[in-house]
């Protein structure tokens, strides 16, 4: 009950800063929270990264396996995604297989690197219809602090972008970087109250009516969207938030990531 | 079918289709008998059945709000609604799909009005084509008010694509399999937007283009939801004669300028009208 | 809990009526609710039908596909039935996996298809042991309106004598129709308070105390039964059932469904 | 083993039965500690387990019934039980099993003395011949009993066949695996049928006489199922002399005319006789 | 609320016992149960025993089948060892999938056996990296009387001692005995109140902090221990377990089992 | 890597440690913001967070204890841990060792003074090398002591194993696949073992052995868990100046005469501080 009214509380506060165009950590509405980006944590994996984005924390590992491909894509490498929102993350989650937010939040980040062709997946083909590569991208949450959406993309990408193809070792040849195309980056945004605020914290995220993840890619292109929450958008906002969600992963990629 | 060279010739799509016309629409309301409310809903060759149970208790308790009531989406494919049959249960992609749907619709709904309670909304997909989230979305919608579910409005759904580089409304099966974007989207009657999702590939420009594009398709497929509606209240006062010239007084109160562009024509052939 | 005293007040009104020989709809003890059967209503499926049973709906879908026999029967088809008791069609209806009721429509619906040879699994095999069709029957319930067990019945059938093999789809040679042989019919009876009823409604069948489904063929002989519901029947009521069940199974053939 | 060409040669069964004639059943009573009521039954090959456990809680409490007691039933095979290791847990199968069973004992159960409480029955295969239902259905009839379950009598149960053309009583597994129709049955003391299951070919004339030797059957094992358990109180009685002498009379007054005609010989060689 | 207070009172009581150096059921602390032990008791089964000991009562069934070798052992057969708690043994119990003590149960049978080395893996490849026996231990826990697990490990050893190789029904050559090298036994001792006992009954478990297996072989070394339950032990302790442990081992196995 | 010809040449190890010598460990406390405490530990190649919740209240109601808190314990190993990708979700190994895992710690706290509520432990292994729940249980103890849970003391663990026939100290990857024995050990401050597994093959004497230097390696580790609980204190401290001089004082007082022999040198790379 207490939590409750706690909740009602901050609820009210955050709101009535965002009428006087304040957000509770003191960032402007189109800015976002410090990033910070570490590869190749994981010797184990052949890729891997952790990202701190704010308060959230979580790291993503990429293993390689040779399997079939799927009958339509016989040329083709696989990736497979999955994020797990492991209990240790948050006293909101549980365990048990993926919740429809794990699921959600695995397709988009899946959706931004296939549908920009990051990943070369013809150069992943070892023997069409029989032997492909398979690419295991598996995200860990560890800490929720809010905006799970672009640190999951995040690190993904940046864990990918390290991976070495450990060809010599399943005897087909010679190992080889792991073809990256493109620099695919998710940026996200939500309605509160009629305005749009970017890299929602875990309290704005909570009293946040829609939600808006774009995703964009080197070339100022958009690879995937994803409306979530229970509100809407005006399409005047939607255009808002594309614009902004470009600029910023241009920025992001300057920074930390490139080819 | 492989991919075809070209989708658009002279300006007409491989169905025969312009590029920004939707696929013809059939709408039937209150279909089933145990459902609070109910839709049966063909769009294109997506057949797709919408029921609404609600509100009603929630089990298990511990899943109740205190001050809402709980929205809950079930969208699920039939094994048979697809040309490789597809195992029974919840897979991956129809989680998603039943969470951005429920989202598409729950904003729309007067949950404060029913606290600890349940909504349960339940898509079944029969034949899918293209589309069938979009169609799910219109069926639920439609049941929705059928159930007597207190609304803002309805809610209205359609994609709008990418195929040889132009944007076209309302993708059909090979457009999707081979499209370059395809981006599902719904409406509210006032043009808010509850469902967007995209993949593929697109400029600023044509995501403008394309939220454009999908804002007239909503408004057609508002038209059709809101004839089928009106359709069903009058069938029901046929039997209550007395009342009926209040409802006709009513209906013609809420029309507004939109004009249906879509030939209703395909009345026959559907799973429930014997 | 009103809904409880609902539910006695309807129990003792539908005891009384039978009491004086009548049922709350107005039919015949032997008589069963009118029917309507479409066939081929779903393309994608090899085989459809959807029935209508008084207030019950529900559609059947055929998919034929390639795959192993069993070991112990290497040169025939193999029959898959599966039944989902979807929420949709009912209030008691839960989503998960079959439940009891499911998987003994299901059992049921298979016995009868499958005991009275109604396919001709040996013209199924491809190649002995390696390949043979693999046939999916999937009931998919949709309006939950009593006595489901007939219609998922006749469901089945009627959706396995429209479909064609798609043989030349796989590449081995071409299309077919579904080599059946008999047409078996599930007709069902409750007892209530000593009276035996066939096509129980749904208020019907909640005051039963046991079921009793026969299902028999164009031979006049039984290829299936099965006896459910916390309750009993005398040998005698047995032999009348089955009798019934025969005559109507008949009736329906003639008007419905033929080889 | 293969399909033999004949099953009955001069009126002998492949295991020297006659069409009528049940294979040896043995029945211990009262075999478990932890369970409180429990009975072991060998049914020619079949040797099968039964405990119950009631009237207790109901957990998850939403599945107690206001007015009576819950009855639940589980059948259970072994993994080493069959030719072929099963895998644990439920299949379709068992859980059918499970359902038709439950509806064989729960019939003849008081469940109304006891509003809001759960009885349980757990069928364990160990080894399976043909007929663990109908084995599985006669040991849970004597837990019940041993269990002090109030009962309105005991439950017998065994099937018959078609093999040759011919009914014949109590399958084993040759002929149910290559036989023409199994029909296993339940019944109570007075005929009443529980449990009535069929696959295969029946005409209605032996639809008619298989439930005429299925009702033989059942005597045969009723009069089995009360020798049990009139030993098993006579044993508690031996460490209790003086009440001995009251349930010798109560059990003779209850005596029927029923004769066994099985030979209860195979008393050693059970899984629990030490 | 009753069955706690009877717990109270019963906790007391045996607490008290242990003080004055008795047990509920006169036995000494270094005493086990009676133990009857059958074997191919299931003809169905390669191999199988049952074990009562004191009041548990348990089955062993061996199957053997042919199956692929693990890819980093090619040449050995394989072993997979289960344990079903099912609800029939205890009304602690409950349907489904095995929890954490039937798991821990499983494993340390397993892990005795293994570690023995009982089984000569190797005698059972029939053809390296493709096509070994299979091994399936499964032990049915059919009444819970305390102590399962040194029952448990009992029951598997001794059906396992008793198994023929069918290697004739699977058109492999001649039927053979299992090579059985060794006998591993587990013993068991509690914790209570400072003092040990061994083989504790189900009210002697339930009390007792800590819990010891020791599992040791005919050469009196050891191949598995197992310390479980919330509680300690000191190195004395163990030491002085153990010591006990090897001790019964070779009672038992002079009693009961010989290769 | 394949199995060596040996382990251990000239006294010293493949790694270069001494027979008695632990890997390198490396502790942090406080990494995590959600969680009420939490640690992140590497041990060698190992590393693993561990992060509790609690006291809070247990769902589902029916697990809670009238007079104690539940202790929940869950080990979990990330996809990417290992060097064969595994699948996510609970396996047999894992659901044993949460269970050993969770008795290795419960003993140490006091959860009579929580009727009714829940302490929840997690485990993450984000990369393993041998040793893993050792790593697990020394970082569980740390994260409970971040938590500000009562504990009658910390939990240190380490195996010892046998290679060539000796006994060494914490097992690393290559000894633990090819040794002959391991024996994952964990201990109060005052050396009553709470956690003790073996498998493979030891003598009686070598088992006296084995414990005898796992307690000397738990001493060790203890020094480590403390002096890393004892920095953060100081960490917070210098947020709140005035207090500080309390602490150290009972910091000191605390101080037993165990010395580290580990270099904690590792104190860069590791996943947290930026």
């Amino acid at each position: 009950m207490s939590e409750e009214v706690m909740n009602e509380l901050k609820r009210d506060y955050l709101y009535s800063l965002i009428l006087k165009n304040q957000r509770a950590d003191g960032r402007g509405f189109e800015e976002s929270r410090d990033i910070v980006i570490k590869t190749n944590i994981i010797e184990k994996a052949e890729g891997s990264a952790s990202v701190k984005l704010g308060d959230t924390y979580l790291v993503a590992g990429i293993k390689l396996q040779l399997g079939t491909p799927f009958p339509d894509t016989p040329d083709k490498g696989v990736i497979i995604t999955n994020l797990e929102l492991i209990p240790m993350a948050s006293p909101n989650f549980e365990s048990g297989p993926p919740g429809e937010n794990a699921v959600e939040l695995a397709r988009v980040v899946d959706r931004g690197i296939r549908e920009s062709h990051s990943i070369d997946l013809k150069e992943l083909c070892i023997v069409p219809g029989e032997s492909v590569w398979l690419i295991f991208i598996d995200i860990h949450v560890i800490d929720d602090g809010g905006n799970l959406m672009d640190a999951a993309c995040l690190a993904a990408i940046a864990a990918l972008l390290g991976v070495t193809v450990p060809a010599k070792k399943y005897g087909i040849g010679e190992d080889f970087k792991l073809p990256v195309r493109d620099i695919p980056i998710a940026v996200t945004a939500v309605e509160i109250d009629g305005s749009i605020v970017i890299d929602p914290s875990i309290d704005e995220g909570r009293i946040a009516g829609a939600k808006l993840t774009v995703t964009s890619n080197i070339d100022g292109s958009i690879s995937a969207m994803q409306k979530s929450g229970v509100g809407f958008f005006t399409p005047e906002q939607i255009n808002y938030v594309a614009d902004v969600a470009i600029k910023r992963s241009e920025e992001l990629r300057e920074k930390f990531l490139e080819l | 079918m492989d991919k075809p060279e070209k989708f658009i010739i002279d300006g007409i799509r491989l169905d025969g289709r312009k590029p920004d016309e939707l696929r013809p629409m059939k709408i039937e309301v209150g279909v089933l008998n145990r459902a609070d409310g109910s839709c049966y809903l063909e769009f294109g060759k997506n057949k797709v059945l919408a029921a609404v149970y609600g509100p009603r208790e929630v089990h298990p308790r511990h899943m109740q709000k205190p001050t809402t009531a709980v929205v809950r989406f079930k969208y699920n494919m039939a094994s048979f609604s697809v040309e490789e049959r597809k195992r029974p249960g919840p897979d991956r992609r129809s989680i998603e799909v039943s969470k951005v749907s429920r989202e598409a619709v729950e904003p729309m709904i007067f949950t404060e009005y029913f606290p600890k309670s349940a909504i349960d909304i339940f898509v079944e997909v029969l034949q899918a084509d293209a589309g069938t989230r979009t169609a799910g979305i219109n069926a639920a919608s439609v049941a929705l008010a059928d159930a007597s579910i207190p609304m803002r409005g309805l809610v209205s759904s359609c994609a709008v694509g990418k195929v040889d580089g132009e944007l076209v409304l309302d993708l059909m099966k090979d457009e999707d399999n081979y499209g370059e974007a395809d981006v599902p989207v719904a409406m509210t009657p006032d043009g808010e937007i509850t469902l967007l999702q995209m993949d593929g590939n697109l400029t600023k420009e044509e995501l403008k283009k394309a939220v454009e594009m999908a804002t007239e398709g909503c408004k057609q497929i508002y038209k059709l939801q809101r004839d089928a509606l009106i359709e069903r209240y009058k069938k029901d006062l046929e039997e209550h004669k007395e009342e009926v010239e209040l409802v006709e007084i009513i209906a013609e109160s809420e029309e507004t300028s939109i004009e249906s562009t879509i030939d209703n024509t395909d009345e026959s052939g559907g799973l429930n009208d014997e």
